[in-house]
């Protein structure tokens, strides 16, 4: 399947791009980001320290145990910092 | 009810006066208004990312629970993103209610959930270089309350 | 520190704006506005006595009670008395500070007391006559929180 | 002594008039309550219902057992109903 990945805030700059398009059988979240790490520095780089990371399903927050089945767009970012 | 997600600057005096006259019989209006710091002349800038789409689903999400909790007669929020100077407006949430509790109680709890859980990211541009802010323990503990 | 008890109508934006226009460095502005309702059409004004002097001592010392409990930037209080009518502001209160939980205790500290501690005395004038407001039980349980 | 005495809302409509000079012996603000209400009916009236008052001494809130000793101006109100 293909699904839009989309980087905020640091986890962007350390990643060197806003969003991408992959290719994944990933299962879950984890799945995903350990296929990501194991591509390209820069990815175990970003995902280094999983607590200190978010991510969102759909728009939605989510875990990294979440099913990626039927989700379109996983989303990677620290914690939000808004208001 | 009002949700606003805009790179321009907005007039605080003109949203509140705007918010006020289209209440009908609410006596009791709480405002906050969240400002860039300067940290003592340090920052010249801060810059605030965000995610299109989930932006406006996350504070519509919060604002429906504010309204399931509260007896409101009316709530808004305004937050910016992008470039913005020291002391210019970041955002602004407004509630209206009969009784004071509840616009205050409303106001509180759609500043703690804006803060930890709207897809914002501040990043301070100042003369020592850029910084990514840091989420506070206390901002993620102070939603533990509602 | 600001605190005017005046008879004429005040500008909620003005205010709001030269408040904050004040303020060096501090990033968190609470204000509360109180409006007067007109209960579903049935008041035609609403008479505000109050205790010239009183008054303005009551809410001084309520104010630097609260400067002496939570970390304030800036403070101000606009109470009006006289004749006002339907949908005017009576009062407003606002509240500055680093930390927004600052600016939101302080400013319904400053609300509960003024509720109940400065003397002020609200009479409906309307269609089926006149009466004077009774104080609410709530008001005065509001206090024992602080 | 002479002291002012002042009425606000509807205690100063039950007695008929917002402030008036006092010549007193009076120890307590209770005292002084009960010279007023020995004078005239509408003080009586006025002061039928002790606990829906509040009175201020010199501007500061106090309550009936308040001695008057100093006190130059006494204030007589229903609780307060601002903000």
């Amino acid at each position: 399947m293909k699904i839009d990945v989309l980087y905020f805030a640091w986890v962007r700059e350390r990643i060197g791009l806003p969003r991408e398009k992959v290719e994944t059988q990933a299962e879950t979240v984890a799945d995903l980001i350990a296929e990501l790490c194991a591509r390209e520095e820069r990815y175990a780089y970003a995902f280094a320290d999983l607590p200190a990371l978010r991510v969102a399903l759909d728009q939605e927050l989510a875990d990294f145990a979440a099913p990626l089945a039927g989700v379109r767009e996983v989303a990677f970012f620290p914690p939000m910092t808004g208001g | 009810m009002q949700l606003v997600v805009q790179e321009d600057r907005f007039d605080i005096g003109r949203e509140t006066e705007g918010f006020i006259a289209g209440l009908a019989g609410a006596g009791a209006v709480v405002t906050f208004i969240g400002l860039v710091r300067d940290n003592g002349g340090r920052l010249s800038a801060m810059e605030i990312e965000h995610y299109p789409g989930m932006t406006e689903r996350a504070i519509a999400a919060i604002m429906e629970e504010a309204k399931a909790r509260w007896s409101l007669a009316d709530a808004m929020v305004i937050h910016r993103h992008g470039r913005l100077g020291p002391d210019e407006p970041i955002m602004m949430v407004a509630t209206a209610a009969i009784h004071r509790a509840d616009a205050f109680a409303a106001a509180e709890f759609l500043m703690d959930y804006l803060k930890s859980r709207a897809p914002f990211w501040k990043k301070e541009i100042g003369a020592d270089g850029t910084e990514w802010v840091a989420a506070k323990d206390s901002d993620e503990a102070a939603l533990t309350r509602w």
